[in-house]
């Protein structure tokens, strides 16, 4: 095949929409260079989110990058917006082509 | 009382969402509401303003929003002390409180124009200038004394958040065009209004059921005060209309401002500068209470209550 | 047979599909002109339910209702016996043609309005109760000697689904308002009823245009129950108006109310209460044949059938 | 110059976006404003048509057609040789620019309303006819010499693209239906016209606000030809008009339609037909800079030239 | 970094819209503490299902939770709604932050 | 538990609304037997792409398959629309029930 793979890690961040803006901001400040956003609706320990209202909705966030990226996103996501905000975010592996965009 | 249809739009939606009906309006629908509702607001104002002479209005504007901006300041100790509420709830509730709400306003004035009630035409400006003094307050209450206070955001947050933008452009359009150059927009921004209004209220009615929940955690004081406060606001908003000479239909307006809730702007501006404060404690108070008290309850109390003063004052 | 406009924009669609045109009409959009739609003719029937004794009804109403019980009853054997579906199949296809669509009641009360032919203003009533009986009678067709028959399911799914909510709740509020008192919505949901219904045609034709390759499954009997029983319900429907003493038009309309298949809230019971039914072929028939049969062809025809049954009986 | 209100909510959709707020029409309003537009524009069109005897216009629309071929051919080279393009910028550049905006035909089209200047109704027809021309030359200047064109994908693409479907349909269902048949679905498709596309601008400044960091990529000379290309092409539609004998108004609106730069249809096709070529280009000059321009200065200026040329040629 | 990761499941259910309070509820009563859904397309066995009507709409349900639970969920969907519904579901391996939501 | 699950990629593309047709074609040309597709926004490479009009939207697609075929489709990906489009594409490791379908 003439595809050829690298490791990278996914970060998956579901959070209200009113952050989505700063969420995206930080992650670009601490070294992503790309994210993918689409509405969601959901549920969790801040109660159901149904989207019907704007202060309602929830935003899925994806970003690809170097783990250690990743990694420095997800702990200042967790120190600035976990207290105040229904927030849940997770990493898993994936593998790309083209890793010098990520 | 007279009996103000839209009304019952709103009724439908309450119902609907309790009997966990399957109907939801898509939220795409509700923000091209309210995006239609915001300029129609501004643009009727507009209008209104063109025909006013601007130096006339500074010194009510400015008695207007001076004494609402006591609003926030009173309705603050009263839900620390009284209602225990941490310092961050209890000013967030209070710029709820102090702001107002568009569609609350919508409904007064077509409930005086149900009854044949004139009133000054650049209330819209009294809106306008009312929706962010309390937001810039309750920040301040939120975060006195711990620095970092975040009111370069809310204030952007604020002036190029989407209801400012709508009204104040809709009311400068208004005021540029005049109503001889929007005649030819008459037919959306005027004549689909009300209509428009009954969807949108629809709307809110299931929304407002949804929030039932919250309702449950925010105690008895909170939904005591989430009838007293528009009740007392509402009574300061007609004797501030006295003092400023506005006809009846204008006082009853005012006061319907004073009493009304922000649930747009002062949701999305507190999410953002009052962090720790809990959203369904404000909403829940100013969407699931005082929203439907105004509208059913309030309104025609205020005009009720203008009609009143206005002899004696 | 004149000529209604609202179906080329039905036919512009179904081209549009056809030749897989990259227009698509949002998700969003369909709902929210459903929504529309549904609470326009809610509110409509509702204003002239107010203008007559509802006792008055009650005969009419149970007539109409228990013929109209029949109609699946009539179309069960005959789809498993004769076209050899599954006991699921042919109770959900009966369920369908049993119920009624909107839609099509719509097109019909504009073809009535182009002719300068009035009805009986109730028949919005009619309407929302013949939207659910023939939805249990598929259920217990489909279940019969199953056990197990989720009918309190398809109660809260029909009762609390949002094409009752919008019908009844338009209804209600149309009766509590008036023609007055709604008069300002008027604008809304009176004037900008017909254009509306001419772009919720357009998408109706994209999605029916959609349903080709269901029909390619369904089979040659299943075409042909598509377009032979919508004639025999108008019949039915006709015969029963004369039975009731309605007008000519309102004849045509339950003719046509008889011969619509539902393709909102029937699919939508189905799947929930009978999910071994295959909803390709129910939803292939009523909406990819019946449906355009009926715009183009059933109404005219059941409108003749009510003129020429008028002299008669 | 007579100033035209509809202008006014493009600056707000501009400043919005320029300032930053968080005002975002949804994705679904625009897409349906944008179908709503298109069928009324073919609607009005085919009603006019209908008044009109399909065999006069024959040679007038092939020399429009034929004239308006010209100004991909005449950019072409301008933007290869002088503004050093790459050969696929430079023909999907010149696409854009022969091709037409519908939007900017509307605006214009309510310019001379407002001024109670007539013009042919059958302009619609041009509108459609020039749409896709500029189109097909080009994907064959791009490809010219290499192979693979891909012109099938483009014709599809094009033919059963949505701005076709639906001006066409609208077009037809006007033509058959009528001025009469269509009475009843003027509430909406003539009433709300200039209202919705009021809204639809309030949407394009604040689309044409985020193309401004294209501009920066874009350099000068495609600034400049962005400004000169539009009033170059008006001056030849302007021309042509008077070759075929058109009104004071009929010309101002070809001139318009020669000047604007197509945004919808355009960009689609060349993203398939020319992926190599940079969107970023062609549509931040179409839409960051003719667009705007045409609406606050090209149209008077066409307008004034028409106006100049008549007496003369 | 002061993040600390534990390993849960993701499971992903596209389904038809229909059932999509069911399934939450189902899977609430299953042990799973949250959910995120969005709106979907897409094509499979039943055919395409383009989103243009209701009855043509899926969803893609998300739902972050242990291992056994995915596994109880997985296995009631497939009981419940395979024969009769459009539907799709998969699990993956994933890293989360304060596991105790999950 | 009754569930038996079986190891199959997921290959998750992000490019732009204009080429979803022609992607699925292909993935479909390839050997993929379904696929899942909603709306998107984000960022990259590309600038910005808000969604705000139909030329700045993105979508997000979601393709089960083997291994091979995913490979297959990653590679025909990269030649066909990497140099011209805006586009992302990842794989990940997963289990399905009902491997048969996929
Ligand atoms: N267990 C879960 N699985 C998937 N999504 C979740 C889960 N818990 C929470 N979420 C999503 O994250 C949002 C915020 O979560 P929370 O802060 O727990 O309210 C919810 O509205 C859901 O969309
Ligand atoms: N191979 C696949 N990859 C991704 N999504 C799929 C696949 N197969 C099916 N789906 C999704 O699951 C839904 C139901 O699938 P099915 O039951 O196979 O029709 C489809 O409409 C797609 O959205
Ligand atoms: N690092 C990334 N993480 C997640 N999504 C990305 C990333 N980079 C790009 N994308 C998405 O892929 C689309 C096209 O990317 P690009 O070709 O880099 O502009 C963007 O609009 C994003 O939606
Ligand atoms: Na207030
Ligand atoms: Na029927
Ligand atoms: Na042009």
């Amino acid at each position: 095949m003439a595809a050829s793979y690298t490791r990278r890690t996914l970060l998956t961040v579901v959070c209200e929409s009113s952050i989505e803006a700063r969420v995206v901001a930080d992650a670009k400040h601490l070294g992503a260079h790309g994210y993918t956003a689409s509405e969601a609706r959901g549920g969790g320990q801040h109660g159901e989110r149904d989207g019907g209202w704007p202060m309602s909705g929830n935003v899925r966030i994806e970003i690809l990058c170097e783990a250690a990226v990743a990694d420095a996103i997800a702990a200042h996501l967790q120190k600035t917006y976990f207290a105040a905000y229904a927030m849940v975010c997770y990493l898993s592996d994936v593998s790309v082509l083209r890793s010098d965009k990520f | 009382m007279p009996f103000e249809p839209v009304i019952l739009f709103f009724l439908l939606g309450v119902i609907a969402g309790l009997a966990r009906s399957d109907l939801k309006i898509p939220a795409v629908l509700y923000e091209s509401l309210s995006i239609f509702l915001l300029l129609a607001i501004g643009l009727k104002g507009g209008v209104e303003l063109a025909r006013q002479s601007l130096s006339e209005l500074l010194v009510p504007a400015l008695v207007v929003v001076a004494i609402g901006a006591l609003l926030p300041l009173i309705a603050f100790p009263v839900l620390q002390r009284l209602g225990k509420l941490s310092r961050a709830d209890a000013a967030s509730v209070a710029a709820h409180y102090g702001s107002v709400s568009v569609v609350t306003f919508a409904v007064g004035a077509a409930y005086l124009a149900n009854l044949g009630q004139d009133y000054e035409g650049y209330m819209v400006v009294f809106l306008v200038l009312l929706e962010f003094p309390a937001l810039m307050i309750g920040v301040w209450l939120a975060k006195r004394g711990q620095g970092g206070s975040n009111m370069g955001k809310v204030l952007h947050e604020v002036f190029a958040g989407k209801s400012i933008v709508l009204l104040v452009g809709g009311l400068l359009i208004g005021w540029m065009a005049g109503a001889d150059g929007l005649k030819p927009l008459d037919n959306v921004f005027f004549d689909l209004f009300k209509g428009l209004l009954a969807i949108f209220l629809l709307e809110m009615g299931l929304v407002a059921a949804g929030r039932i929940g919250d309702l449950k955690r925010a105690g008895a004081f909170l939904l005591g005060f989430a009838v007293a406060m528009p009740l007392f606001a509402g009574a300061l908003g007609a004797l501030t209309a006295s003092l400023i000479g506005l006809s009846v239909g204008g006082a009853a307006l005012l006061a319907t401002l004073y009493a009304s809730a922000s649930y747009i702007a002062a949701p999305a501006a507190m999410r953002i500068a009052v962090p720790e404060a809990n959203p369904a404690l404000s909403i829940g108070a100013a969407l699931g209470i005082t929203f439907p008290f105004n509208l059913v309850i309030g309104i025609p109390t205020y005009y009720w209550l203008a009609s009143r003063l206005e002899g004696v004052v």
